[in-house]
């Protein structure tokens, strides 16, 4: 038997499903949105966030702390400036009150 | 590593990804995607929790200032950034995702190499990996950054055997990667790495011109997700790998979008030259030849007024004029009058996938109010009068007739078969892609010049007055 | 950090993400086609055929060869009756001279 | 286990994944299906290759002719069903399905106790877990099976306190299988848990009426996915993880689409009764009140060849009589005689999702004369002629207008809006849901009373004739 463990075919793995369920996803998103969603992916890879808490949360002297300090407000500016110009940007799209 | 408790961090990370997919799924139409954007945000938040309780995190106080510093910044950018400028806005913050991906390369690179036992290869080539994409990333964005508000020139930036340069300098950082891969311990040689990467991303962007920008941007969305995924490999983390895989996946897409809109393949928008020759000289030879009827303020509100169906088609001009809550201003003045008035979008009107979108939604317009090219272009022949405000590419019907042009292919909007065409710009000046239009030299081709804003504030006054 | 290597998990994330895979593609699948998917991902469901070779390979007395050799046979009907009759199927499918 | 060459097989598995995945990706259109059938065929001959070439098989003769014995039967059984009875042979297969998925569970518990080392929790779990749903599924199949083949009653057979009896037998596996999690080389109560779960699964589909075994054999294919994912957690490995989750959301989708179309919630078919009572009284009352108009096989031939448009509607009845070739023929001559015909097609005519499809299909009918509900249900008010062939509740327009009717709300095709409409069946008797049909008695609705295939034969010759 194959371990499921072993981390890099795990690894190869879980990212091809990942990219076929983004392609999948994407292909359905109406080119009205297109803006918000690129501001939105955005904030999503500002996901290495986790990776920064965990390099600035290491003990590794005064350089792990500066890069990791860094790391953690580059990643956050990412993630909450996206999110919030994505949510602004999608307040603004209203219906029609004669449509459905 | 820690593992205070690891099933429920197993489910937290699970719970994120499942809600960052279900978030982006909800993008699918307008009427879900907030909520869509809030599920992939609290996905977010459900992850960061779970890390920082988590982990045994040591400099707890550290890692909050650079959460807090972080969190102010990006929303004081999300609050005050203008939707003209969301182009730029996306590409900086692109850098900042490739940025703090490095970083964190950067971080176990140096954390590895300070315990006693030489890492992997495994690790150390995804450390690498993980460096230069997010290094790329960042610095490019920067340049494209940089283009785009104007300082960094903006035309191609070129010199000779610049193609070769690039090659080269790629092939010394594989050979020292090598070196790295061979004797890890060696931080000069990592730095010098570090160096090279963010030089190749920079020379990479600066020859192409800025009108190419968006193309590079969404590249660059692109490989800030990759940057992301390779991070996960490196702290062999699944949810980092994931959620860039997405990341990574939506970029593709709409590059390949852009570039399909666009008629022109992803290679020559980054290795061409495409938007800076030629133009001037096919102006003045086509203004020579043909002849422009104009017309003014006043004539052309009335033709409005007095039509049964109006089509509006925004381009990149109305965008620079701000004109759009003037646009709106104009439509409900002629919906006023009983006039049918609905809005065309070309996939790549603009400067940014769906930014016609944007600006219209900004201004109140209904997005039930627009219509995609494909619905719009068998109206276009029943349609009395269309209204082109600082739009040129987008509808030029030498890209339908003239096998030379070169977009020739490009799908456009079809307002040369319209009763009437109404064309707001400034001058007979060329547009984005830098060639003449022979829309403006049809029968049924009126040009009113002027600034958009100011020319469409005209027409509503004037209806207004009728 | 976490070990992406933790059976269940991985396991766990895997089956999820192919979830989302299969549910992303299938309700893209157009009506006339149901039949053949359903024959098709019938066959795929024969997959366990890697699951019952494995079984079948390993020396496990009597008993153990049995079992294997009823799941290869099993599970090789599945595959091949599946694949061959949705094959059959869509090859009815005819595109109609005057339609693009 | 052994690992031969680790890589090689990894990439092969990834192919494999990747193969199956595109495969099925291609099944969004008729044109692309074949070639995703044959995609995702592929995958699975990579990863049945890589595996045997792999592993260290001892007894090859064996697994050889399990090979051989079972591709035999397979392509028999392909090369020979009929297309009316591919609703058994896909419920058959979904049994084997689960067979294997149980036997190797079976297998692997054996191999496990067999060796010194107690197997430890989530071994013991997923074991139990492949070999219940296998199980299940392979017992319920050959129930839904004989159903449909008539060697089990049809009629939904039931007893007293039948739900309290399968949640008191569940309750005892549960309690078995914490048994067998404590001790777990005692084959004795395994084996008894088998037969436990062998009863359970053909108690649950016993007392389902056999019209309703088409959403349990969907339900069943979504069972046997995830039996194989089962099965994969089982023997650590991945690639039946992601193959069984496609089979497993497939048939979620399907079984979900089946209840949507009539309007029914999965519970309602799986634990209520339905389609056996109370239609004998409604018929009788309904053909006592109100008045049939019939048509003969001359005037209806007249009134076709005449039309200026033609729409067919094909049910259930068209493919018990075998009709979809007679109909075929049907609607060349009345081409021949410059009639416009299409084919509407209701999502769950027949008795299987996709039915009629596959038999038109069989028939040499383009695809692209099938129209769907959503298109074809606004064209009803402008079509000249609508001729039902064996349909009864697709077409039951007490959907849209009777509140009390148990289909009230399920889609249907508006054939009552059609200037005339012909029914062929052979009685007034009702279909599927055992209900009666206002169609029957509207004014403009003609019944041509008789066995499809004859009736339609006689249509054919009338038409040349003319
Ligand atoms: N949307 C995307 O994603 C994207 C990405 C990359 C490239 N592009 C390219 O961008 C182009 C978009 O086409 P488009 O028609 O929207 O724009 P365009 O072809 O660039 O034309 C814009 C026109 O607006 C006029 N204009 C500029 N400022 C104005 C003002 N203040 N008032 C009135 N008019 C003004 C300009 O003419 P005057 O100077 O005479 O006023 C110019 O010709 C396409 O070629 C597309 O391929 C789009
Ligand atoms: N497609 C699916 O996936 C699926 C799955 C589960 C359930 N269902 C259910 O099945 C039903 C399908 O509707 P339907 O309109 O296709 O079928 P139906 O409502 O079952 O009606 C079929 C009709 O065909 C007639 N018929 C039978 N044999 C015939 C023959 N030899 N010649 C002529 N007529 C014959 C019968 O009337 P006579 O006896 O008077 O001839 C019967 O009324 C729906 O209720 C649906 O919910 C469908």
């Amino acid at each position: 038997m194959i371990q499921m463990a072993e981390g890099l075919y795990g690894g190869v793995l879980v990212f091809v499903l990942a990219m076929f369920v983004g392609f999948e996803i994407i292909t359905k998103v109406p080119p009205t949105l297109y803006t918000p969603l690129m501001s939105g992916t955005n904030a999503i890879s500002g996901i290495v966030l986790i990776g920064a808490l965990v390099v600035a949360g290491t003990d590794s002297g005064t350089i792990g702390a500066v890069v990791g300090f860094g790391a953690v407000v580059l990643a956050t500016v990412n993630v909450a400036g996206g999110f919030l110009v994505t949510d602004r940007m999608l307040r603004m799209f209203k219906k029609g009150r004669n449509q459905p | 590593m820690s593992q205070v408790m690891p099933t429920l961090i197993h489910g937290a990370y699970l719970a994120s990804t499942v809600l960052l997919i279900l978030g982006l799924h909800n993008l699918r139409s307008p009427a879900s995607a907030i909520g869509g954007n809030r599920l992939a945000a609290l996905g977010m938040l459900v992850a960061v929790l779970a890390t920082v309780f988590n982990s045994a995190i040591l400099n707890l106080e550290l890692i909050l200032l650079g959460l807090i510093v972080g969190a102010l910044i990006g929303s004081l950018a999300a609050r005050f950034v203008q939707m003209t400028a969301m182009p730029k806005l996306v590409g900086l913050f692109n850098g900042f995702g490739g940025g703090a991906s490095a970083l964190v390369a950067i971080g176990e690179y140096g954390r590895l190499i300070s315990t006693s036992a030489a890492p992997d290869l495994y690790t150390m080539l995804t450390i690498l990996l993980g460096m230069f994409i997010g290094a790329v990333t960042l610095s490019g964005s920067l340049v494209a950054f940089g283009k785009l508000q104007g300082l960094v020139a903006g035309a191609p930036i070129m010199f000779r055997f610049q193609h070769v340069t690039h090659g080269l300098l790629m092939l010394v950082f594989l050979a020292g990667a090598g070196l790295v891969v061979q004797a890890p311990d060696t931080w000069g040689l990592f730095l010098a790495l570090i160096g090279l990467a963010f030089v190749l991303g920079a020379l990479f962007v600066l020859p192409i011109g800025s009108a190419d920008m968006p193309v590079v941007i969404s590249l660059l969305n692109a490989c800030s997700g990759l940057a992301a995924s390779a991070t996960g490999f490196i702290v062999q983390n699944p949810l980092l790998i994931v959620a860039g895989a997405l990341v990574g996946a939506s970029g593709v897409i709409l590059t390949q979008m852009m570039c399909t809109s666009m008629n022109r393949s992803l290679a020559h928008v980054l290795f061409g030259t495409f938007g800076t020759s030629g133009c001037t000289a096919d102006t003045g030879r086509a203004q020579a030849e043909h002849v422009v009827r104009r017309v003014d303020v006043e004539e052309a509100a009335m033709m409005l007024a007095y039509a049964r169906t109006v089509v509006i088609v925004p381009g990149y001009g109305m965008a620079v004029a701000q004109a759009q809550h003037a646009v709106y201003e104009l439509a409900a003045q002629l919906k006023g009058h009983g006039v049918e008035v609905t809005y065309a979008i070309h996939p790549v009107a603009g400067r940014m996938p769906g930014h016609m979108n944007v600006l219209l939604a900004e201004a109140n317009v209904a997005y039930t109010d627009l219509a995609d090219m494909e619905v719009i272009n068998p109206v276009f022949a029943h349609t009395d009068v269309v209204l082109v405000i600082g739009a040129n590419d987008i509808v030029n019907p030498a890209a339908r007739s003239d096998p030379q042009s070169p977009i020739y292919g490009m799908p456009i909007l079809d307002v040369d078969k319209a009763h009437h065409t109404i064309v707001i710009k400034r001058s007979l000046n060329p547009g984005f892609a830098g060639i003449d239009n022979p829309l403006f030299y049809e029968k049924n081709t009126m040009m009113l010049f002027g600034d958009a804003r100011t020319v469409v504030n005209g027409l509503s006054s004037e209806v207004k007055a009728l």
